[in-house]
């Protein structure tokens, strides 16, 4: 039996807390007679003893074992963040290196090979290791904020998921560092991946760092989406969702369905190397294309998951900064949803040159022009919502407008090279370079520039440098649009992707000259923002609850949130409840404190469903990603590993599984 | 003769036996001259003389050539030797590094030696040679070597080249002349032989002459077939490359062509034309015409007037797939395109293989029942054509492939054939392939060896098996039946196992790779444990 | 600010462009009806592009200018909701139409261009076969006469004003034939027959480039189109089947010894001698190209020493070993090479 | 804990294959040929007179045996300098075949490369002065995978051709004589 009750949310320090640790063992005596309410938060348990409590039950364990075990999704997604921006700036130092040896013509600073591992390790880096991660990141630590819950579903699995990520990544560039980096290209085109023109085990080491990040990304699209579909707060329907929930929701459906397709693709690679299999062996009926079917049948959703968070972030600052709720909320849901849809429908366009029935392209073509329709009406209700409202210039807006400046010129470079007779030119050029950087950057970095800057006080309790951050966005900004913008000229003028050299002569210095200075100013800007990131970590402002004058309700809690997020679950009436319910924040109370509890709610409505008890930290998601890690990685040297290493996998999954020992039977929560 | 029937068969003894010292792959027929029987082994070539007049055939001499060792790294399948002929107190054969020798047949001295073919090409002599009329003919092998293939006729007293006629290239190399008119519209032109090919290529485009040359007296024309267009991926050599695989009709004196019938222009499968032809007189509509019936590789029966070279029929007499058959109006083979090799792509499941529905070994013709028995295979292969890299003295083949049983999972077939009716008689299924040729006695008797070594004798009116006998080796080779000094017949053959196809065990070869031996070890996996190598002549014959 | 004339200075360059640009290895080459198509097509979409650009832009100033007005009070400030604008819902469904309407002419415009190159497929006069290779080109010019078809490589001659097939097979992994003067790219793919027509406008010299990452020197395998009159292109086509040339003077005598029977000839070809390989470019008349190695080197005596003394280091990775020849068999390899015109 | 201890003792190992692979990857820069000849090399049956002992591995062995780029330009070579047309995929045909354990003129790395170098008299073609001595050696590492001699970590399981042998990467080591073994 719950009853909600009104009242004000005031939050009081965990020093205050710990003081009281003794009434609060007194509580508990007193309590214990009071068997039905026990150890459930309410009116009777309220204010500093309930969090102190809750605390208690929530925290997880000291030391090293403790930081492994966790299944805090804070904690998981800030390690995801810090693992995807340490590969961002790895992949950036080979960006740089690559920006050097095209500075001048016919160099010979980086050699062939290495040039090429150079560009391999780049590209699979940003997107496997980069791009996917963060998004995921990002949305694994804010979204049970945003939600108004306690934590995410399948905890373990979000831990699990980190460490996969980790370990593939790790792989990676261990390998690399090791000498033997992939040198493939992030796509990994077979013949060439094949046994025969790929010797040795670099390209395998490719292909199993894609399992790896597979399997976490898919994991922690699992968890984010069981996430937004049951654990949102009590009254926040689908329709008061916020908007970058429908994005993560949108993306990891995206996730599940295209994942598997290069995970797929990637295993029939490794079969084929490892065992001499013909799935892409043209002699033997195999298919060098449909490597390239299933490759882009992932790799050009893969964009959209990059993109769609971005513009999740990009709602989230237009709205906070605009000081107005985004315009026409629905039309900016069904936008998410649409291009998730035509995400799958498009893959074909990245083959236009290979062949294909011809008339069949134009259905491609088709599909990829009508995806700017919907990109096109959300940058409309982000501008329109700006027309109307009374924007605030801080460094996230800033990197709105960037996004804006930047990103139409790469969806309007996208139109252009959705034309099979356009594309069968500007393909694989440095036109294409240009374009998916202009997207890339300009519509998912700049935007996580800016939301990192904009969450970073609910991550670690400070707020970063304005003065700092403001040099380095407009260093980025301009930086960027001097190494990238030339590239569209040199690709018109004739240069191709991935080569390591131009000769003299083509008119190509020019551009690449300015290019590569553009490079190293970008690099300078990254450089300082994870300067002021570092250094506001230390002598930052120490961050209100709501620095910014959020609408969401990760800002309802403090900076940074306690382990358990809220100390009484958020009952919402709308879609900005920080705006419209100021001051006043309903809750739903009776969850217990004596043991982890969340609350899940119905799918579309968001009614009170079901109390949850949530997963202990544990070891045993770290020693199945490990377990599973061996698997993987062996089975780069031998099948026999697929048999032998599932021992160890089976061990620690059942081990991870064993049902939790309930103190007692929990009862349905009804309202 | 006679001697030996259906009906006494079985009661058919060994007279005696005699090793070769070799075990390469025997495929020639022993030569019995005067009481005396000359056998021809396989690389390194020796020539025995056996005294058939005394007890136990006891050697006379023998005659060790001594041919170049290097040779054996250029003979594509095996380093077998098809035979030596007699004439005029001569014993006349070839050796794998490409000599003619004459012999004294008497004491086993060198009469004359002549050097033909250059190993350092690939070029190779495996063929029995044919002495017609003063003129010893004889061709070369390397087919599978990038070789340019020829005939050459040599005077038989002094081995003088008399005159040489190359089957690819310009026509005064080929020796077409005025007399040259062949029966069909695609083979009349100028140099043919050169404008068949890319630029270059007829100088190293196969069309040798590997097989049996047939003379006929009252014509006094020579047949004989041309072996395959080199390289076998046939992407690399588009056009009709003429004159490769094909039957030529030369003038024994001049060497002039006076017809050519092209089986398969632009031969897609290694189906060399270098298979018999045997001289018959047929009755054909309402008379009686002179003829060449030919059983092909490619697996079609053909019956050609040996006059004009017009085909009158051409029926497959086995399963063929890869051949829709032939166009009797223009002679033109028909291929089925859904079986056209192309580079960088497995064809499967081509029937027949390139070993052809028969290989080179003949078959008999039964003057008495008219029909012709052949021993054949049913192999049917999967064909991967790669670029072929040219370097002379290695091999020019540019294609993967592996062969394999085909429809009815019998990998040879002994067919009796009737040329006039165009159909088989009767048929034996063997398990593995025919690789021996037949013999046909007067008395009703077909000899055939298999090449787990089982000798048969068969009934020929319906092929019900009359007598076997299990050899040391498999048979590869041509049984003979003689009249001994003594009045009686004797059937001899000589067992040792080898050629193209029994070279998983002559050569010792490993039969993990599917493509070894040209793609035959994969359709004799199983020989190793069947048979051995050996080179063991066997002679028998029925008790006194 | 200076964002908004961004996509103006792209067109006036991408106008200029097709005058003062190279042409050699650029889309503004314009040498064939497939280029000139592509080009036409690239304004027509830029235009576009850019008036879209210009809204969105205008937009987002409009709304930073707008912010200083000190108008209704927001949501936070006064706790009350904020009545949306009126013109918005208009302007939305609007912008929404603009953008459709915009991707449907694109859209149509690609769709007629294409059909338009792929039919010119149909009107094709002369067929040829190109062959990719780590890394290089291998050209064959088929005739129906085939002792009249031609091999060459690297170097790909082009009669004007014909409709040329070209048809496009690979011999080891992907790679994408692209001459940007000429027309777009078409991959060539082991096991796929793919093929495309190109009909030459302008007689010139103009260069090609893999445009599809094929492994270690994927940057060095460029060809040479020469775009030539058809009688120029019949007298080419005429010479490049005479065989090589037997060498005049005793060094390349001696070139030509050691050409023929030691390395060189277990790759390459020399129409005429007994070196008949087909796994390296066609050399016969290698001297009358423009360039060494698929476009590695411009063609030079000087450049023909550093090639064959020591191709390692020119295109690190290539299949050409480095032999480590002695000053004397280099000095008469080269002047043989010369000798092949 | 066991499992977690076992957990860390395969990541050790794990690492350790990685750190061994290393050299397997090296592509070796060829720019300048490596100089001396490839040996005359001698068959390990051969009769040492005085010493007994065969004549210690060539130390530029190491440099192809189980390189992955090296054995890779081997097969390369193997199929367009026509080995295969004699030896095929190791099963043999004009050529003895080289998948199994018997070696006419030895077995070690650098007595295949002689072997290659000098030719043999029973129709081994002698490719001195035709291949380079780099390509020689890379054709012998080749050469040596068909018997499964090297590290299966070092060669390609198939190539892009019709399906042959059992590929490479699983092809049993086929027992190398006591004098190999002595040497390696």
């Amino acid at each position: 039996m719950t009853d909600a009750v009104r009242r004000s949310n005031a939050l009081k320090s965990r020093r205050a807390a710990e003081a009281e640790r003794r009434d609060i063992e007194e509580d508990d005596k007193r309590l214990a007679a009071e068997r039905k309410k026990i150890a459930r938060d309410g009116p009777k348990l309220t204010g500093a003893k309930l969090e102190a409590r809750l605390l208690r039950t929530w925290q997880r364990p000291p030391g090293i074992i403790g930081w492994l075990a966790t299944v805090d999704h804070k904690e998981i997604g800030r390690r995801y963040i810090i693992t995807a921006l340490s590969f961002l700036a790895l992949a950036g130092v080979l960006a740089l290196l690559m920006r050097t040896q095209l500075a001048r013509p016919d160099n010979n600073m980086i050699g062939a090979s290495r040039y090429n591992e150079l560009f391999t390790m780049h590209g699979s880096t940003m997107m496997f290791l980069f791009a996917v991660p963060v998004m995921e990141g990002v949305g694994v630590f804010i979204i049970p904020l945003m939600l108004g819950t306690r934590s995410t579903a399948f905890p373990r699995l979000n831990a699990f998921s980190y460490f996969m990520y980790l370990f593939g990544g790790l792989l990676l560039w261990g390998a690399f560092a090791l000498n033997i980096g992939p040198d493939i290209g992030w796509f990994a085109y077979t013949p060439l991946s094949g046994p025969q023109f790929s010797p040795g085990k670099r390209a395998d080491i490719w292909a199993q760092m894609i399992t790896f990040t597979e399997v976490a990304a898919i994991s922690a699209a699992i968890v984010i989406v069981a996430t937004i579909l049951k654990a949102r707060a009590p009254g926040m329907t689908l329709a008061r969702m916020p908007l970058f929930a429908w994005t993560m929701l949108v993306v990891g459906i995206m996730v599940m369905l295209a994942m598997p397709a290069v995970a797929l693709a990637s295993s029939m690679l490794i079969s084929d190397r490892l065992v001499g299999t013909h799935f892409y062996n043209a002699y033997e009926h195999g298919d060098a294309l449909l490597w390239q079917h299933l490759f882009w049948f992932f790799g050009h959703p893969e964009v959209y998951i990059i993109f769609l968070p971005a513009t999740g972030f990009m709602s989230t600052m237009v709205e906070t900064f605009s000081r107005r709720p985004i315009f026409a909320y629905p039309i900016v849901v069904l936008a998410l949803i649409s291009t998730g849809i035509l995400a799958f429908g498009l893959w074909v366009h990245h083959m236009f040159a290979t062949g294909l029935p011809r008339v069949g392209y134009s259905f491609y073509t088709a599909a990829s022009m009508t995806v700017a329709i919907p990109t096109g009406l959300q940058i409309f209700c982000w501008l329109a919502t700006m027309w109307d409202g009374r924007p605030r210039f801080q460094v996230p807006m800033l990197y709105v407008v960037a996004f804006i400046v930047t990103f139409v010129i790469g969806g309007l470079s996208g139109v252009i090279i959705a034309s099979v007779p356009l594309d069968l030119q500007l393909h694989d050029t440095y036109f294409i370079v240009a374009h998916f950087h202009y997207v890339l950057i300009g519509g998912a970095v700049f935007p996580l520039l800016g939301v990192l800057t904009f969450w970073y006080p609910k991550m670690t309790g400070r707020m970063m440098d304005e003065a700092l951050g403001k040099i380095s966005f407009w260093m980025v900004f301009l930086g960027f649009q001097l190494a990238f913008f030339p590239m569209h000229f040199s690709g018109l003028l004739g240069m191709p992707r991935r080569v390591y050299t131009y000769p003299a002569g083509l008119g190509l210095e020019l551009p690449n000259l300015l290019s590569s200075i553009g490079a190293f100013v970008v690099g300078a800007a990254v450089l300082l923002f994870v300067i002021n990131g570092i250094k506001s970590l230390y002598i930052g402002a120490l961050a209100p609850d709501d620095p910014w004058g959020g609408s969401t309700l990760e800002w309802a809690t403090s900076s940074p949130p306690p382990p358990y997020n809220f100390a009484h679950v958020p009952v919402v009436e709308s879609k900005t409840p920080m705006w419209d319910q100021q001051g006043e924040m309903p809750v739903i109370t009776g969850l217990r404190v004596d043991e982890k509890e969340t609350l899940l709610t119905t799918v579309v409505a968001a009614a009170p469903d079901l109390r949850e008890p949530v997963p202990e930290p544990s070891l045993w998601p770290f020693i199945a990603a490990i377990a599973i890690g061996v698997v993987f990685i062996t089975s780069i040297f031998s099948p026999w590993s697929l048999t032998i290493g599932l021992v160890p996998c089976a061990i620690a999954l059942t081990a991870w599984f064993w049902p939790k020992e309930i103190k007692r039977n929990p009862e349905p929560v009804i309202t | 003769m006679r001697q030996i029937t259906p009906n006494n068969v079985s009661k058919l003894g060994l007279a005696f036996t005699f090793s070769t010292a070799t075990t390469h792959g025997y495929e020639a027929p022993p030569l019995v001259v005067a009481g005396t029987m000359y056998l021809i082994t396989p690389f390194p070539n020796y020539l025995y003389a056996l005294d058939l007049t005394k007890p136990g055939a006891p050697t006379k001499w023998t005659f060790k050539p001594k041919p170049l060792a290097a040779s054996q790294g250029v003979a594509c399948c095996d380093t077998v030797n098809r035979g030596a002929v007699y004439s005029k107190g001569k014993i006349i054969f070839n050796t794998l590094d490409g000599q003619t020798i004459a012999v004294d047949a008497k004491s086993g001295q060198q009469v004359w030696r002549t050097r033909l073919g250059n190993i350092q090409k690939g070029e190779t002599i495996t063929m029995a040679p044919l002495v017609a009329n003063g003129k010893v003919l004889v061709g070369n092998s390397g087919g599978e070597m990038g070789v340019r293939g020829w005939i050459a006729a040599l005077d038989e007293g002094s081995g003088k080249v008399a005159w040489k006629a190359f089957n690819t290239g310009p026509d005064k190399d080929v020796l077409i002349g005025p007399r040259f008119k062949p029966a069909y519209g695609s083979d009349r032109g100028k140099d043919l032989g050169v404008k068949t090919w890319p630029p270059n290529a007829w100088k190293i485009g196969g069309g040798n002459v590997w097989g049996w040359i047939s003379y006929d007296p009252a014509l006094n024309l020579i047949y004989y077939g041309t072996g395959n267009p080199g390289p076998w991926n046939p992407d690399q050599r588009p056009g009709d490359n003429k004159w490769t695989t094909g039957v030529f009709a030369r003038d024994l004196n001049t060497g002039q062509a006076v017809w050519f019938y092209q089986s398969t222009p632009h031969d897609l499968f290694d189906h060399d034309d270098i298979n018999e032809n045997i001289l018959a007189d047929i009755p054909w509509g309402n008379s009686r015409r002179p003829v060449l019936l030919r059983p092909g590789r490619d697996g079609f029966f053909y019956v050609i007037d040996r006059r004009s070279g017009q085909v009158l029929s051409a029926t497959p007499y086995g399963y063929v797939n890869a051949y829709r058959g032939v166009d009797l109006k223009t002679g033109r083979m028909v291929p089925n395109p859904d079986k056209d090799p192309k580079q960088g792509r497995v064809t499967r499941n081509i029937c027949p293989a390139a070993p052809g529905l028969k290989d080179w070994n003949p078959a008999a013709f039964s003057p008495i029942t008219g029909i012709v028995y052949i021993p054949h295979n049913n192999l049917c292969m999967d064909f991967g054509a790669m670029e072929a890299n040219y370097i002379a003295g290695t091999p020019y083949v540019g294609a993967d492939v592996k062969f394999y049983a085909g429809p009815g999972g019998n990998r040879g077939v002994f067919t009796a054939w009737d040329p006039l009716k165009r159909r088989a008689i009767w048929e034996i299924k063997e398990d593995l392939p025919l690789w021996s040729p037949a013999l046909a006695t007067a008395g009703g008797v077909i000899f055939y060896g298999t090449m787990d070594g089982w000798f048969k004798a068969v009934d020929a009116r319906n092929g019900h098996l009359l007598w076997k006998f299990k050899a040391g080796s498999g048979i590869i080779g041509q049984p003979i039946s003689y009249r001994g000094p003594d009045g009686r017949q004797y059937i001899a053959v000589v067992a040792g196992v080898g050629g193209w196809s029994g070279a998983v065990v002559s050569l010792k070869l490993d039969t993990r790779d599917p493509t070894a031996a040209l793609g035959f070890a994969n359709a004799t996996k199983d020989l190793p444990q069947k048979t051995t190598a050996g080179g063991m002549l066997y002679v028998f014959t029925l008790p006194r | 600010m200076r964002r908004r004339v961004r996509p103006g200075i792209a067109l006036v360059t991408l106008v200029l462009g097709g005058c003062s640009i190279q042409n050699y290895q650029s889309i503004y080459g314009n040498a064939a009806a497939e280029a000139q198509q592509f080009n036409a097509l690239f304004i027509i979409f830029l235009v576009i592009c850019a008036i879209m650009y210009v809204l969105v832009i205008g937009f987002l100033i409009a709304g930073i200018v707008r912010r200083s007005r000190a108008e209704p009070a927001n949501v936070v400030e006064d706790g009350r909701h904020h009545e949306t604008n009126p013109l918005l819902r208009p302007g939305l469904i609007g912008w929404g139409a603009l953008i459709g309407t915009g991707l449907v002419a694109l859209a149509i415009a690609s769709f007629f261009a294409d059909r338009s190159m792929a039919n010119a497929a149909a009107h094709e006069k002369l067929a040829i076969d190109i062959t990719a290779n780590q890394w290089w080109w291998d050209v064959t010019y088929n005739s129906a006469d085939v002792s009249k078809s031609l091999r060459t490589a690297n170097e790909l001659h082009l009669p004007v004003g014909v409709p040329v097939r070209i048809r496009l097979h690979s011999n080891d992994v992907i790679h994408s034939f692209w001459v940007p003067s000429l027309a777009g790219k078409q991959d060539l793919i082991p096991g796929r027959d793919n093929d495309i027509t190109i009909m030459p406008t302008k007689v010139g010299i103009y260069r090609g480039q893999c445009a599809e990452f094929c492994g270690t020197q994927h940057a060095k395998m460029a060809l040479v189109v020469n775009v030539d009159s058809y009688g120029d292109f019949i007298k080419w086509w005429r010479h490049q089947l005479q065989d090589a040339p037997t060498p005049t003077t005793p060094l390349a005598m001696s070139g030509y010894q050691y050409v023929t029977t030691h390395q060189c000839s277990l790759c390459h070809n020399i129409a005429g001698t007994p070196a008949s390989a087909t796994v390296g470019p066609d050399l016969t008349h290698l001297a009358s190209r423009r360039s060494i190695a698929a476009g590695a080197l411009p063609m030079s005596k000087g450049n023909l020493y550093g090639w064959v003394e020591d191709p390692q280091s020119i295109k690190p990775g290539a299949k050409m070993p480095t032999i480590g020849l002695e000053p004397k068999e280099l000095h008469a390899v080269v002047a043989y090479l010369e000798t092949l015109k | 804990m066991s499992s977690r201890f076992r957990a860390n003792l395969t990541i050790i190992a794990a690492a350790g294959l990685v750190l061994s692979a290393c050299d397997r990857e090296e592509r070796h820069s060829r720019s300048k040929p490596i100089g001396e000849t490839v040996p005359a090399g001698q068959s390990p049956d051969t009769i040492y007179p005085g010493s007994g002992t065969p004549p210690p591995l060539d130390a530029r062995a190491k440099l192809y045996d189980n390189n992955a780029p090296a054995i890779a330009e081997g097969q390369r070579l193997y199929m367009q300098m026509n080995c295969v047309g004699c030896h095929f995929h190791g099963g043999g045909g004009m050529g003895p075949p080289l998948m199994d354990d018997e070696w006419r003129y030895g077995g070690r790395i650098d007595q295949i490369a002689a072997t290659i170098a000098e030719g043999r008299p029973n129709g081994m073609p002698a490719w001195r002065g035709k291949l380079t001595d780099d390509q020689i050696w890379q054709l012998a590492a080749y050469v040596r995978t068909l018997s499964g001699q090297p590290s299966k970590d070092a060669v390609a399981s198939r190539s892009e051709e019709m399906s042959n042998t059992t590929p490479q990467t699983l092809t049993p080591r086929e027992p190398t004589k006591t004098s190999d073994t002595a040497e390696q």
